[in-house]
C-alpha cells in the first residue's frame, strides 16, 4: 500500500510536471503578456506531430526532438507575425475568438496532413527501462526525464521572468506596451519572441510527450483546459502559482482516481461507492478550482496589479 | 428513379478514423459494383455526424425530408445511433448499422427497419469472457468512464467465470495510464481485460508495454483492430481481441476484399470497414431482390431480412431482431511479412449465437 | 544643434483633428515650455512627438535624421525621454524595477542619483508601482525618465499631485538639469515656475502654437496670459 | 429608433417569411435548419444579458441549456410531456442551480469568473454523463414531443418555425424592456465601474445574482426547444465547448445590444451548416472565418452594420 | 452637537508601513476640513477607510454619531457619505446624465424594477440635470461620459456627488490636472457647497486649500502632526519644514 502510493505520488507528480510543461508557455504568454490563447493546446498537438514526423525522418526520437523544437518556434513566431500582433490592443474576448478559430484551423489542419489517425513514436533506446526508487519499486526512467525538463524549465523560467531585464520589461509591456515603447524598448519584437517562446515550450511539452502518449488531432484541447486550471488557480502570471498549481492538480487528479473510490468504500456500500466514484473522478480538479476560487478569488499566488 | 443512400459517419474529430474505414468500404463496395444497387442507378450521400447526437439527428433529418433517401448507413458511435435511428425509421427508411449495436435495440426496442449488419454490442465481449475464463481466475478489468464502458464491462462479465481483481473506469479524454497501471501491477492479476477503443487503446498499449506488463495476458475488444495498430506496432503483437471478423478470415470474399481494400486505400481494412462493405452487398441483394421497386417497404424489409448475399464473414444471417447469426473468434495481433500489423484468428470460440437480448424481441 | 523640430504637425484622433500645422523647435540644451488651456492639445503633440500617435501631415527631426513615424522606441533611442500625464508607471513591477527596466546607461544617470533625488523611492524600493502614493508615482516617472540618459527631456505635467516641498525640489533638478546642457519641452500649470526655468514660452491654442516668446515677454503682456490662458 | 432595434424588426420581417420561401425553393428542410440557429438566437440573447450588459462572462452557460433539456427529457420518459409543467420545472431547475452557482462564482472577477464557470458547467456535465438511467454520456431519445394543455406546438417543422419564432421575439421584447428599465442600468452601471457603483450606494452582488439567474433561466428554455428540435437530448449539449460557441455567436453578432446575439446566432449556425455540407473539414474555413470576421470588424456584425452607416 | 463625521484612533498598515497611526478628527456640520500632507503620508488611504473601500486595522468612524466602521462601502454611500477619486472614475459608457440619475437612483426607492423604462422616469431625470448643471455641466447631458475632457470628468465627479444628496462629502485631489479656468469654476462650486454639508478636502494646491477651508489637518506619514486654522497651520514651523517649504506658501 505505502509502495502504491508512493508510485502514485511519482505518477501524479509527473502529471503535474506535463501539466506545469505546457502551462509555462501560457503563462508567459496569457500570465505575461496578458492574451488569452485557446490555440496554445493546438501548439502543443503541432509539437507533438512535429516530433512524430521529425523522429520518422531522422530515425531517431532524440535528434527528431532536437529538430521539432526550433521549428516549433518558428511556427510560433509566424503565427505571432500573420496574427497575434492584432490582438494586444484587443479585449480578451476577442482575444479568445481569434485563438478559438485558429485553434480549430490547426486541428484540422493538423488532420488534413498527417490524417486522423494517431501517430505513436518508440521510446529512446537509453531512456527506456526503469530505475530503482524506494526498496523495489522502480520507475521508468524516460518519466523521470520529464520530471526533470518540467522542472528545470520552471527554474529557468522563474529566473527569467524574476531576475532578468527582460522579464521586468515583458511585465512592464503586459500592462503598458506604449510606455515601454516610449521609453526605448522595441517592444513589438520582444513581444514577438516571447510569443515564439511560449510556442516552443507548449511544442517541447508535446514532443516530449509523443513517446508515451500518441499524437493525434485534438490532443491539445483537454491539455488546454487544464492549463487554464492550472494558471487560474495559481494565480495568473505567477510562475510559482502555476507550479504549485500544476503539482496540486496533478497530485489530485490521480491520487483521488486511485485512492478515492478506496476511500468512498470505507464510507458507503461498495455499490454505491463505485457510482460516486465515477461520477466524482472526472469532476476532481473541477471541485478543485471551484473549492480554491471561492475561497481565495484571486487564486492561490495572486500577482499584485 | 435510382436508390438514394445516406452514409452516415463520423468524419471529423479524433474520432474519424473509424468512420473513414467505414465509409471507405462502403464505397469500395459501390465500386465495385459500377455505382450501382441491384441494378439501379445509385445517389449517395456521404454526411458527417461530428459525434454529435443533436448534428447527427438534424443531419438525419436532412437526408430524409431534402434528399429524400431510401437507406441509411450509419452510424459509427452507439450514442449516435440511438438518436438517429427513431427519427429515421419513423420517416419509413431503412437503416443498415456497420459498427453499433446497442441493446436497446436488439430486445424490446427492436426495429422493423432497423438491421445490424455488424453485431450486438456486448458480443464481442461475451466472446472474450467466455475464452478467458478458461485461461486467467483473476482478471482485471479496465474501460473509459461512459454509458458504452459500462456495458462492455458488463458483457465481460456475463461469460467471464473467474474473479474480477478490479474495475477501473478512466476519463474518456485522459491519455496517460500511469495511474492506473501503477495499480495493475500492484493487483498483479493473472489477465487484463480492457475496453479502450481508438486513440485510448494506443496511448494504453504502448504504456502497458513500456510499463513492463506484457507478462501478463492482455485481453480486449475494439483496443487492438485495424485503426489502432499502425500507432502501436510491435507494442500490440500478441495482444488478443475478440470480434467476428479479421483481416485473414479465411473465406474467398474476404481474401478478395482485403486486397482491393489494401490496393485501393494503402491500409489494412478494419471490421468497420468490413460492415459497411457487407451493407453495400446487403442492400444490393434486397433491391435486387424486389425488382428495384423500393415503394414496397415490406417487401424490401423481408429481402433485408434474408440476407442472401456472399459475405465476407461467410455465413450470415438475421434472427428475429435483425441482429446477425454468424461465428465470434478469438484474435491475436501479429506483424506482417510486409511490416503491417492486423489481428489474426486464433480460434473460433462461439458458433452462431443469440444474443441476451433477443428473446424480448417482438419481432418474429 | 536642434534637437528636435516638428514642421506643420497635423494629427487627431479617429475623425477628429486636434492639431493643425504644429511648429516648433528646440535647440540643444534650451529649455521650452509648451502652455495652454486644457484640451488644447499639449499632450497630443508630445504624443505625436513620441510617435505614439502618427501625424497626418508634416514632419519630426530628432538631431537632424527625419523620424516621421518612426516607432516610439526609435524616437526614444535617438535621446528623447518622456514623463507622460497621467504618470503611467509600471503598476506590476517593483518600484526599483520601474526605474532599471527601460534604463539606458551611458550618461550621469543611475539608481543611486535618482534614489538621492527622491529618498521616498528609496524607502518604497521593492513596492510595486500599484501600490505607490500618487506623488511617489509622479516621482517614479521623472526618474524613470532620467534614467534613460536622454538629451531632451519632455516633461506633461509632471509636478501634477505633489506636495508644494517636493515641487520645488523638482524645480531647482530641472534648472540644474538644463545648466548641465540637458535640453527640457515641459508642460506645466505653474506658470512663475516655468518662468524662471526657460528660456522660450510657446502658447498652444486649438493645436497652433498662436505665440512665443522669453519669459520677459510673458510677464509684460498680461493680455496674453489672459486671453490663452485665463490666468 | 435605435439601430439596433431597427434592425432586429428588419431581422424579424425577413425571418417571418422564410419557411414559405424555402417550401418554394423546394428546399423545406432549410426551416428546421433556421429553428436550430434561431433556439441558439435564443440562448445567445441569454448570454448576452450577463455578457454584455454584465460584463460577466460565462463559460458555462451551456449547463442551462442541459438543465433545459433534461427538464424536458426526464419528464418526458416519465411520462409528463406537457409544457405548462416542463417550462415550469425547467425554470425552476435553472433558476436554483443559477443561484446556488453564481452566489460562489460572482464572488470572482474577469477570467476567474470565467473559469469558475467553466467549473461548474462541467461539474453539470459529469453528472448528467453518469445519469446511467437516463443515458449516461450517451443521451437518450426524447419519449415525446412536447405538448401544451393537450396541443402540440411542435408538430410540424413548419409550427416548430413559428412558435420558436414568437418565442424569441417574446424573449427579446423582455429582455429589451429589462435592459432599460431601473435594474438594467445599474447592471450596465456595474459593467461599466463596479467601484463607483458601490460608491454611489450599490451593492452590486444582488443585482448581478439576479441577472445571472434570469439568463440562466432563459436558457433553460432553449435548452427546452432544443430537446423537441432534435428529439434527443444527451450531455454533449453541455460542454464547454458549447459553452465557447456561445460566447462565440455573442459577440461575433455584437455583445451588449440585444440584436447582435440574434444575428450572431444565425451566422454561425447556418455557416457552420453550410460548411459542414461542402467539406468534412469545414473546421478550417470555419476556423478562418472567424478569425477574419474578429480581426477585421469590431463590435461584431452590428458594429459592421453601424461603421457601414 | 455631535459632528458630522469623527473619526477615533485609526490604524492602518500595509504590512511593515503605518500609514494611519492612530488619527483622531472631527468634522463639523458645514465645516470644510482639508487634510493636506506629503506625498505618500497616507491621505488617500484615509479616504479609502473612511469610505469603505479599505479595512482598517482599528479605530473606529462615525458618521452623524452612529458607528459605520464596519458598513460596506455602499451601505455607507446610502447613509450619506459621498467621495470623489483621486483618479477620475466614472460610468464611461453612459452618458454623464445617465451617470448622475444613477446616484439619484441609489436613493429613491428600489432599483430591482425590471420592466418601466429608467429613461422615462422625469423625478431622476430632473434631479440629475440640476446636478449638472449645479457643476457645470449643463448642456453635457447626452455626451458619452468617456469622451468628456479630463477637466469636464472632474466635474462630471462633483456632479455624481450632489446628486446623492450627501451629509458629508470626501474630496480627493479634485483640482488635479484641471487648469486655471476649470479649477476657478470648482472652488466656486466647492465655495458654494460649504456651509450646506461636510467637507472632506485632500489637495496639494495650497492656494486652493487657504481659501477654501474652515479648519486644515496636517498628516505627516501617518500621524496627525496639527489641526488647526488656515492662518494657524501656515504659520506653523512643523508643517512648514515638513510639508509646505518656501515656495508656494505664501
Ligand atoms: N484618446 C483620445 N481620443 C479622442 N480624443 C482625444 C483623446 N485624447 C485627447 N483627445 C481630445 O484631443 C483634444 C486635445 O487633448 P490633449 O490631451 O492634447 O489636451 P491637453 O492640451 O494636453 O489638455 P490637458 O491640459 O487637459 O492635459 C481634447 O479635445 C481631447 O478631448
Ligand atoms: N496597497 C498598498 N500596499 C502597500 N503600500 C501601500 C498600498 N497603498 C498605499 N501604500 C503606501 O502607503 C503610503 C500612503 O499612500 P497614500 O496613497 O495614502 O498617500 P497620499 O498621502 O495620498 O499621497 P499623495 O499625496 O502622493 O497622493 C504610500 O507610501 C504608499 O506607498
Ligand atoms: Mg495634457
Ligand atoms: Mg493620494
Amino acid at each position: 500500500m505505502t509502495n502504491l502510493l508512493i508510485l502514485q505520488g511519482l505518477n501524479g507528480l509527473q502529471f503535474g510536471v506535463l501539466l506545469f510543461l505546457v502551462a509555462a508557455g501560457l503563462t508567459l504568454i496569457f500570465g505575461v503578456m496578458d492574451v488569452i490563447n485557446l490555440a496554445h493546446g493546438a501548439q502543443y498537438m503541432v509539437g507533438a506531430y512535429l516530433a512524430a514526423a521529425f523522429t520518422g525522418l531522422a530515425g531517431n526520437f532524440l535528434l527528431g526532438l532536437v529538430l521539432a523544437v526550433p521549428v516549433a518556434l518558428a511556427f510560433g513566431l509566424v503565427l505571432e507575425w500573420l496574427v497575434i500582433r492584432r490582438l494586444y490592443d484587443r479585449s480578451h474576448l476577442d482575444q479568445v475568438l481569434v485563438t478559438f478559430g485558429l485553434m480549430l484551423m490547426l486541428n484540422e489542419g493538423v488532420r488534413i496532413l498527417w490524417g486522423s489517425a494517431p501517430i505513436s513514436v518508440d521510446l529512446p533506446e537509453a531512456l527506456s527501462g526503469s530505475i530503482p526508487v524506494w526498496g523495489t519499486l522502480r520507475y521508468p526512467v524516460y518519466r523521470l526525464a520529464i520530471l526533470g525538463a518540467g522542472l528545470g524549465v520552471a527554474l529557468g523560467l522563474w529566473w527569467m521572468i524574476h531576475r532578468t531585464r527582460l522579464g521586468m520589461l515583458l511585465r512592464a509591456g503586459a500592462s503598458n506596451r506604449a510606455m515601454v515603447s516610449a521609453l526605448g524598448t522595441d517592444i513589438n519584437r520582444l513581444f514577438l519572441l516571447v510569443f515564439g517562446a511560449g510556442a516552443m515550450l507548449a511544442g517541447f511539452a508535446g514532443a516530449m510527450m509523443v513517446p508515451v502518449i500518441s499524437a493525434e488531432p485534438d490532443m491539445g484541447d483537454t491539455v488546454l483546459i487544464l492549463t487554464f486550471v492550472v494558471i487560474v488557480i495559481g494565480g495568473i502570471g505567477s510562475i510559482r502559482g502555476a507550479f504549485v498549481a500544476a503539482l496540486l492538480v496533478g497530485l489530485v487528479d490521480t491520487l483521488g482516481r486511485s485512492f478515492g473510490p478506496i476511500l468512498l468504500r470505507s464510507l458507503m456500500e461498495p455499490d454505491m461507492a463505485s457510482q460516486t466514484g465515477r461520477t466524482l473522478a472526472p469532476m476532481l480538479i473541477y471541485i478543485l478550482m471551484a473549492a480554491i476560487l471561492a475561497v481565495r478569488p484571486a487564486g492561490l499566488f495572486p500577482v499584485q496589479r | 428513379e435510382g436508390v438514394k443512400v445516406g452514409v452516415m459517419m463520423t468524419l471529423s474529430g479524433s474520432a474519424a478514423v473509424l468512420g473513414e474505414q467505414g465509409r471507405d468500404g462502403f464505397l469500395l463496395a459501390l465500386e465495385e459494383m459500377g455505382g450501382k444497387l441491384g441494378g439501379l442507378e445509385s445517389e449517395v450521400i456521404v454526411v458527417d455526424d461530428e459525434l454529435k447526437p443533436d448534428v447527427a439527428v438534424n443531419r438525419a433529418r436532412e437526408l430524409v425530408e431534402s434528399h429524400k433517401v431510401d437507406v441509411v448507413v450509419g452510424a459509427m458511435y452507439s450514442n449516435v445511433q440511438m438518436a438517429i435511428t427513431g427519427p429515421l425509421t419513423e420517416a419509413g427508411v431503412f437503416v443498415l448499422s456497420p459498427n453499433p449495436g446497442p441493446s436497446a435495440l436488439a430486445g424490446a426496442g427492436c426495429n422493423p427497419n432497423f438491421f445490424a449488419v455488424s453485431y450486438q454490442n456486448d458480443q464481442p465481449d461475451e466472446v472474450v469472457g467466455a475464452y478467458v475464463s478458461g485461461k486467467a481466475a483473476r482478471t482485471f478489468l479496465i474501460a473509459p468512464n461512459y454509458q458504452a464502458g459500462k456495458d462492455h464491462l458488463t458483457g465481460f462479465k456475463r461469460t467471464y467465470t473467474g474473479e474480477v481483481a478490479d474495475e477501473l473506469y478512466v476519463p474518456l479524454d485522459q491519455m496517460d495510464y500511469s495511474a492506473e497501471l501503477a495499480q495493475i501491477a500492484a493487483a498483479a492479476p493473472d489477465a487484463v481485460y480492457a475496453f479502450m477503443p481508438g486513440g485510448l487503446g494506443v496511448n494504453f498499449v504502448r504504456q502497458y508495454r513500456q510499463a513492463g506488463l506484457e507478462t501478463i495476458p492482455f485481453y480486449s475488444t475494439f483496443t487492438v483492430d485495424e485503426v489502432t495498430l499502425p500507432a502501436q506496432k510491435k507494442d500490440a503483437v500478441g495482444f488478443h481481441s475478440g470480434g467476428d471478423w479479421a483481416p485473414d478470415l479465411d473465406t474467398e470474399r474476404n481474401r478478395a476484399f482485403v486486397a482491393a481494400f489494401e490496393a485501393k486505400y494503402d491500409r489494412v481494412p478494419a471490421s468497420y470497414a468490413a460492415h459497411a462493405y457487407d451493407a453495400a452487398y446487403l442492400l444490393d441483394s434486397a433491391i435486387r431482390a424486389v425488382g428495384g421497386n423500393l415503394a414496397d417497404k415490406d417487401a424490401l424489409r423481408a429481402a433485408l431480412k434474408a440476407a442472401d448475399f456472399d459475405s465476407v464473414r461467410g455465413e450470415f444471417s438475421f434472427g428475429a431482431n435483425h441482429f446477425p447469426l454468424q461465428d465470434f473468434y478469438v484474435t491475436r495481433v501479429a506483424e506482417r511479412a510486409d511490416g503491417k500489423f492486423q489481428t489474426q484468428i486464433v480460434e473460433k470460440v462461439l458458433e452462431k449465437p443469440v444474443d441476451a437480448y433477443a428473446a424480448e424481441c417482438p419481432m418474429k | 544643434m536642434i534637437l528636435l523640430r516638428l514642421q506643420g504637425i497635423f494629427a487627431g484622433y479617429g475623425g477628429s483633428q486636434v492639431l493643425s500645422g504644429i511648429d516648433v523647435s528646440i535647440a540643444a540644451g534650451e529649455a521650452v515650455a509648451l502652455l495652454g488651456r486644457n484640451g488644447m492639445g499639449k499632450t497630443t503633440t508630445v504624443r505625436a512627438i513620441f510617435g505614439l500617435i502618427r501625424p497626418t501631415s508634416g514632419r519630426i527631426e530628432v538631431a537632424g535624421r527625419d523620424m516621421t513615424g518612426a516607432p516610439p522606441f526609435a524616437v526614444a533611442r535617438a535621446g528623447l525621454g518622456l514623463v507622460p500625464e497621467g504618470r503611467q508607471i509600471f503598476p506590476t513591477l517593483s518600484v526599483r524595477e520601474n526605474l532599471i527596466a527601460t534604463a539606458r546607461p551611458g550618461g550621469p544617470w543611475d539608481l543611486a542619483k535618482v534614489v538621492a533625488l527622491f529618498p521616498r523611492l528609496a524607502e518604497r524600493r521593492g513596492h510595486l508601482g500599484s501600490q505607490l502614493s500618487g506623488g511617489e508615482q509622479q516621482m517614479l516617472a521623472i526618474g524613470r525618465a532620467l534614467m534613460t540618459n536622454p538629451r531632451l527631456l519632455v516633461l506633461d505635467e509632471a509636478t501634477e499631485g505633489l506636495a508644494p516641498l517636493i515641487r520645488a525640489e523638482i524645480w531647482d533638478c530641472l534648472a540644474r538639469l538644463r545648466a548641465e546642457g540637458m535640453a527640457i519641452l515641459v508642460i506645466d500649470k505653474n506658470i512663475a515656475a516655468l518662468s524662471r526655468l526657460v528660456d522660450r514660452h510657446l502658447v498652444i491654442e486649438r493645436g497652433r502654437i498662436v505665440w512665443q516668446g522669453d519669459s520677459a515677454d510673458l510677464a509684460a503682456d498680461p493680455k496674453i496670459r489672459e486671453r490663452f490662458l485665463h490666468v | 429608433m435605435r439601430l439596433s432595434d431597427r434592425a432586429m424588426l428588419v431581422t424579424f420581417a425577413v425571418l417571418l417569411p422564410m419557411p414559405a420561401l424555402f417550401s418554394a425553393m423546394g428546399e423545406p428542410f432549410l426551416t428546421v435548419v433556421l429553428t436550430r440557429a434561431l433556439i441558439f438566437a435564443i440562448a445567445a440573447l441569454s448570454l448576452d444579458l450577463i455578457l454584455g450588459f454584465g460584463a460577466m462572462v460565462s463559460f458555462g452557460h451551456a449547463a442551462y441549456l442541459g438543465i433545459g433539456a433534461y427538464a424536458a427529457g426526464i419528464l418526458a420518459a416519465n411520462g409528463v410531456t406537457g409544457l405548462e409543467v416542463q417550462l415550469p420545472v425547467a425554470l425552476a431547475a435553472a433558476g436554483a442551480f443559477a443561484l446556488v452557482t453564481g452566489a460562489i462564482s460572482l464572488r470572482t472577477r474577469g477570467v476567474h469568473f470565467i473559469m469558475i464557470t467553466l467549473a461548474f458547467g462541467q461539474m453539470a456535465y459529469f453528472l448528467m454523463s453518469s445519469l446511467s438511467a437516463y443515458g449516461g454520456d450517451d443521451g437518450m431519445a426524447l419519449a415525446g414531443r412536447s405538448t401544451l394543455f393537450g396541443a402540440d406546438p411542435f408538430g410540424s417543422s413548419l409550427r416548430f418555425f413559428y412558435v420558436t419564432l414568437a418565442l424569441l421575439a417574446g424573449i427579446w421584447a423582455l429582455l429589451r424592456a429589462v435592459t432599460r428599465s431601473r435594474f438594467g442600468r445599474v447592471l450596465t452601471g456595474t459593467r461599466e465601474n463596479e467601484t463607483r457603483m458601490q460608491a454611489i450606494g450599490f451593492s452590486p452582488f444582488g443585482y448581478r445574482l439576479t441577472a445571472y439567474a434570469i439568463s440562466g433561466m432563459i436558457a433553460s428554455v432553449a435548452g427546452v426547444l432544443l430537446a423537441n428540435h432534435a428529439a434527443f437530448v444527451s450531455p454533449s449539449y453541455m460542454g464547454w465547448a458549447r459553452s465557447g460557441e456561445m460566447i462565440a455567436m455573442v459577440v461575433l453578432g455584437g455583445m451588449g445590444t440585444l440584436t447582435g446575439p440574434v444575428l450572431g446566432a444565425i451566422a454561425f449556425i447556418l455557416s457552420e451548416e453550410a460548411l459542414a455540407r461542402l467539406t468534412t473539414h469545414w473546421r478550417l474555413p470555419f476556423g478562418a472565418a472567424v478569425v477574419l470576421a474578429v480581426l477585421f470588424t469590431r463590435g461584431g456584425l452590428l458594429g459592421a452594420l453601424r461603421g457601414r452607416r | 452637537m455631535t459632528p458630522a463625521l469623527s473619526v477615533r484612533g485609526l490604524t492602518k498598515s500595509f504590512d511593515a508601513l503605518k500609514v494611519s497611526d492612530g488619527i483622531s478628527f472631527d468634522v463639523a456640520w458645514g465645516e470644510l476640513h482639508a487634510i493636506i500632507g506629503p506625498n505618500g503620508a497616507g491621505k488617500t488611504t484615509l479616504i479609502h477607510q473612511l469610505s469603505g473601500s479599505l479595512a482598517p486595522d482599528a479605530g473606529r468612524i462615525l458618521l452623524g454619531g452612529h458607528d459605520i466602521t464596519r458598513l460596506s462601502m455602499a451601505a455607507r454611500a446610502r447613509r450619506g457619505l459621498a467621495r470623489s477619486f483621486q483618479i477620475t472614475s466614472i460610468l464611461a459608457g453612459l452618458t454623464a446624465l445617465e451617470n448622475v440619475a444613477l446616484a439619484v437612483q441609489a436613493r429613491s426607492g428600489s432599483s430591482f424594477r425590471f420592466l418601466r423604462q429608467v429613461a422615462r422616469e422625469s423625478a431622476l431625470n430632473d434631479q440629475a440635470a440640476e446636478a449638472l448643471a449645479a457643476a457645470g455641466l449643463a448642456g453635457a447631458e447626452d455626451r458619452s461620459a468617456g469622451t468628456l475632457s479630463h477637466g469636464e470628468k472632474r466635474q462630471l465627479e462633483i456632479a455624481i456627488a450632489l446628486a446623492m444628496q450627501p451629509k458629508v462629502l470626501l474630496l480627493d485631489e479634485p483640482l488635479a490636472g484641471t487648469g486655471h479656468r476649470e479649477s476657478a469654476a470648482l472652488l466656486d462650486l466647492i465655495a458654494g457647497l460649504k456651509g450646506r454639508l461636510s467637507i472632506v478636502l485632500i489637495e496639494h494646491d495650497m492656494e486652493a486649500v487657504f481659501a477654501l477651508a474652515d479648519r486644515i489637518s496636517v498628516l505627516v506619514y501617518g500621524r496627525l502632526i496639527a489641526t488647526g486654522t488656515p492662518d494657524a497651520i501656515r504659520a506653523d514651523a512643523q508643517v512648514r519644514a515638513a510639508y509646505l517649504g518656501d515656495e508656494e506658501g505664501a
